[in-house]
């Protein structure tokens, strides 16, 4: 039996990752669990400058979900690779490192920098960034730039892969939900050259306090992650299979084995947790386990052919 | 710091508001210090997604167990409130930076505003322990709170001064104002942790005098273990820190209050 | 002090209506609450053919939320008209006929028909239907067709009431989430002479069902509602309020009086239940007393004013 | 049908899987028939937003108490199994069509598929009493489960013949075997509740003898009162009946059982 799951040029040796942000870059978490079990870590966004992140307060609790509007805190790219990309290298799993900007230039700084950089096993492009060069709608609601985006990423990574001689670091595409049609995008980013996609990132969603008569985040607006969405990320993924050929990463409230199996069965070919961490950093090692008891019950021998069990 | 199903000991009404919370703490892998907190999750079925932070207010060794005094807010702390003795708990902890030792010589003042009462009380006795050792001098505790009804029937140092807002008992006013009534001596060094307003305005009088500041801070906390910056608190120098790994205790004078809200 | 809520010519006489779907035509509630408490009750939507619904099953359960494929089942316009509007009108609360159809045609059709008879006091305009016309994507995803759609129903119904030599009904349209952006269909609502928009109907939502190996609902997907929604809805009205000036009546996953006041913090004039009428039936009679109690307490003497208390 | 905030009488466990509730039913405005049911909310704090449907396993109308056999499933049913009596649950009921009583001189024959058995037993002892009156005959119930250890320790009519997939206890087989076995008559009408699969399998039976036969229908609920249409069940002639409202006691010959899953 195999768990291992193959995006591009790279084996994850489980279909189990941390979503970007909600596990920092792994040291935090080193001390509760074993993080080299995880099949992928992706980190928090890699901007070109550091960010000290968003007014306060950045949570805010919702039924079954949560807001968050951390604002893409990060200590920037060079202290990024001179501080926690060593760090990074002896986690012992997949990293994927995700990146984020305000215009498309960053973007491409944040990856052209990291090709020459060891010990990266792939990018996740975090799209829902708001583009400033394009009135402020984040990048991922508009195909016609996700494709160009994803184009200009996949021609840098193959010079990397050239300049390195190495193969080509996967680059992931992270749609947002908040969008008409998004299997519209997912095909643009498989036109731009994208190895996979990921989905989902968060809703956008607002609390208001209604005694202090403000909403509760500073930024008024946060993203709203957690069990809540996860009917949302089911949907968009089973479309978004059927929608393209490359690999799709599922994610959004996935809190246990049968949630993450809600995913692979709607045609995921890796799954990744977010919100769980927080109530339950031993997530991760029980869906890997549950996953592989499915595998044994249903008598699978690849995690890739979970998806052919939907009936 | 790490993960146990624990063992609740006991949990019982203190006050009006406030249970005493105390846990097997004997699988846990380090000690908790003043100021360090746990978080706890809620309701396994259909809790809500983030777990509850809350001070350590004791640790007992010997027994092998440790305490919070809580206070009933949302549903969470409710939930809490119902369990009791033979219940089990999924304790993260402990987590966060604890209050610094005050000086020899120097007699720290300890501020308790509310439910912050908890971690002081737990810095109260570690103190005094202390100073009966002849490492420091004994503190001196001034516990405020709304209304006498609120004060937990627990065993306080000897000298702690009670402030009320209503008067019920005790000073009335708020801590600041009965620090300001102490007629005897100024005091060389402040500890507090209570409600942010509070915490505030003894930062303006710790400032105005110069003097050592240590404030513990409230933040919603999404991971509480450093990963995620959603607990950040402002600093003065414009920098955010997170409440829960470089807190929750913090230099008083150095957080930027304002925008703390 | 004043509970009242005014839509165009509409006067409700409190902000709480029951939501389409969740309350039929308020006969069966009539047992076990009092239906003329309500400021409006919008009816299950009526098309101009009876339809049985869809395959069953139609519901699943999601964390703080629900799945519904009803599928628009209803007993048709003649049946309506025939059975369900002599009900409604002794209900003693505003009745608003939510109205649905594949085709622009159909809407005109039921809305024309209805304009003949007495007994309603508007019509929300469910355009999150598939719109077989246009690919079958929902009417409410396009703004060109979401304008021409109301400025012909809106033709009707002044038409209508210069028949009945009577003051126009308001003409609600219900805004889909499911979009990209929700202002700009706002925008084109108000463009095509609607007298308010509700926000929001469902999100696209799935739950797969593990040990089957398939889809809970037959229809695969189905429509997200309950408290895991409410961040949306909130963030939804926010941002709607800001960009029209038409009355906005909001929804999604109230359940109680600060979700009702967090929406008309956020700037709607009116709200409507649904899926907690599920639970707490008497959910309406509670929030009406909540909102009165919070206006006596901000010292407000008008709903609307609640709005104006957001910092 | 109203809404009550009812206190639990008794909550017992009867069987491995299965428990009875016994709730104070005597503020509801109508009385309970076998078949009917009613809908519990799950746990005021954090509950789910749909209420948990379960029939009538009895009724006493001089202790002013109700009860239900419930078997624990999900999360919405092991909190219901973790209350005790003192708890109070918010009921709405009694809900939907009852069975119908059977002609004089026709004994009536009452199947049951696992916890299926709640509303045939409170049927068989009201049809006990009944026939005790002369009203009809007395019934036979046939009671199927899965092993021995799921059977309620519960009082049974006499002559009550149990069935199990695995032979543990009484007649190996399922309780279609059982009345094929049955070498003494043919049933002359069927009343049934169990799972889907064994009611489709009755369906067949009694249609090939064309007998009369009323089955108990299990479908996903969300208002439980006629208004939403979710639990629409397919009928042979195309269209939809209500499970809460129509049913849940349907004619067993008229549902489309291949549709219903
Ligand atoms: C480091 C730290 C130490 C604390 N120590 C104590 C203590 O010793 N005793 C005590 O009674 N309380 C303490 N608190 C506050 C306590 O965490 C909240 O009262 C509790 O989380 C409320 O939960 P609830 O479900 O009852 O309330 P909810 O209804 O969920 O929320 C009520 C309020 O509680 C606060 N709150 C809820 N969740 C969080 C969260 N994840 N992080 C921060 N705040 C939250 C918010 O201000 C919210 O408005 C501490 C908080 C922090 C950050
Ligand atoms: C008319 C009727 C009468 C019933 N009578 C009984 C009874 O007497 N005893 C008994 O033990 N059970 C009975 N049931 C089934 C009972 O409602 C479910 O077992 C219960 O709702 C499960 O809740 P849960 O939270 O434990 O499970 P969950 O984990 O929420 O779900 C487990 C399974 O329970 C079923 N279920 C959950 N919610 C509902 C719902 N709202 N409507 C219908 N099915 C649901 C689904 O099949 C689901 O897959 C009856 C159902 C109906 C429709
Ligand atoms: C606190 C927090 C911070 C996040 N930061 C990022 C980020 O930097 N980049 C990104 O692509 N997604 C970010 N996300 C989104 C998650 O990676 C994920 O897409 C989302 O939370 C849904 O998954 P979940 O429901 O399992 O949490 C963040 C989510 C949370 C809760
Ligand atoms: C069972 C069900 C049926 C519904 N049917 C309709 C409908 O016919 N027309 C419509 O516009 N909205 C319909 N809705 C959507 C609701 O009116 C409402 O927009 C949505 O449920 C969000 O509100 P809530 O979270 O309070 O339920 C339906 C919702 C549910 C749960
Ligand atoms: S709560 Fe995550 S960094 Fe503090
Ligand atoms: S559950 Fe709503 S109609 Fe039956």
């Amino acid at each position: 039996m195999n768990l291992t799951v193959t995006i591009g040029s790279l084996t994850m040796k489980n279909p189990v990752g941390a979503a970007s942000g909600t596990f920092g870059y792994g040291s935090e978490y080193e001390k509760l669990i074993d993080v080299h079990e995880l099949g992928a870590l992706y980190t928090k966004a890699v901007t070109p400058e550091p960010r000290g992140g968003n007014p306060v307060p950045r949570l805010a609790e919702t039924p079954s979900g949560m807001l968050n509007s951390i604002g893409l805190a990060n200590p920037g790219l060079s202290y990024f690779i001179s501080n926690k990309l060593p760090e990074l290298q002896r986690m012992g799993c997949s990293v994927i490192v995700n990146v984020a900007g305000k215009t498309q230039e960053d973007y491409c700084k944040v990856v052209e920098t990291l090709e020459t950089q060891t010990g990266i096993h792939g990018y996740e492009i975090n799209i829902s960034c708001p583009n400033v060069s394009h009135g402020g709608l984040a990048f991922g609601t508009d195909p016609g730039i996700v494709e160009k985006l994803t184009a200009q990423l996949r021609s840098i990574i193959e010079q990397g892969a050239a300049m390195r001689k190495d193969s080509c670091r996967p680059l992931i595409i992270k749609l947002s939900p908040n969008v008409t049609d998004i299997t519209e995008i997912a095909r643009a980013a498989e036109a731009g050259g994208a190895h996979a996609v990921s989905a989902i990132n968060t809703l956008v969603g607002m609390v208001i306090d209604v005694k202090k008569r403000k909403p509760v985040l500073a930024m008024k607006t946060g993203g709203l992650s957690g069990p809540a969405i996860r009917p949302v990320g089911v949907a968009a993924v089973y479309k978004i299979r059927r929608a393209i050929s490359i690999p799709v990463i599922g994610l959004g409230g996935i809190t246990c084995t049968d949630d993450a199996l809600q995913y692979l069965l709607a045609g995921a070919d890796a799954i990744q947790i977010g919100t769980v961490l927080f109530s339950n950093p031993n997530a991760a090692h029980e869906i890997i386990q549950g996953i592989w008891q499915y595998m044994e019950t249903y008598k699978i021998n690849s995690v890739a052919d979970i998806k052919n069990l939907l009936e | 710091m790490n993960i146990q199903i624990a063992n609740i000991i006991e949990n019982r009404s203190v006050s009006d508001q406030y249970f005493e919370l105390v846990f097997d703490y004997s699988n846990f892998d380090s000690e908790p210090q003043p100021g360090m907190f746990f978080t706890v999750k809620i309701d396994g079925a259909f809790g809500p997604v983030l777990r509850r932070p809350f001070a350590f207010s004791g640790w007992n060794p010997k027994q092998g167990t440790a305490s919070a005094l809580i206070e009933k807010r949302g549903n969470g702390t409710h939930w809490l409130a119902g369990l009791a003795s033979g219940d089990t708990l999924d304790i993260l902890g402990p987590l966060g930076k604890a209050f610094s030792f005050p000086q020899r010589g120097v007699r720290p003042l300890l501020v308790a505003g509310g439910i912050g009462l908890g971690p002081m009380l737990f810095f109260a006795n570690v103190l005094l322990a202390r100073s009966n050792q002849g490492l420091c001098e004994a503190p001196l505790l001034i516990a405020g709170f709304r209304t006498q009804s609120l004060i937990p029937k627990l065993d306080f140092p000897a000298g702690t001064l009670f402030c009320t807002d209503d008067g019920s008992t005790g000073f009335k006013g708020t801590v600041l104002d009965c620090i300001l009534s102490l007629s005897d001596a100024l005091p060389k060094v402040i500890y507090a942790c209570g409600p942010s307003p509070m915490l505030a305005a003894l930062a303006r009088y710790a400032s105005s005098l110069a003097l050592p500041y240590e404030a513990s801070v409230e933040q919603w906390m999404a991971c509480g273990i450093g990963a995620c910056m959603g607990c950040a608190v402002p600093m003065t120098d414009g920098t955010y820190q997170r409440a829960c790994a470089d807190g929750p205790v913090f230099n008083g004078l150095t957080v930027d209050w304002e925008k703390l809200v």
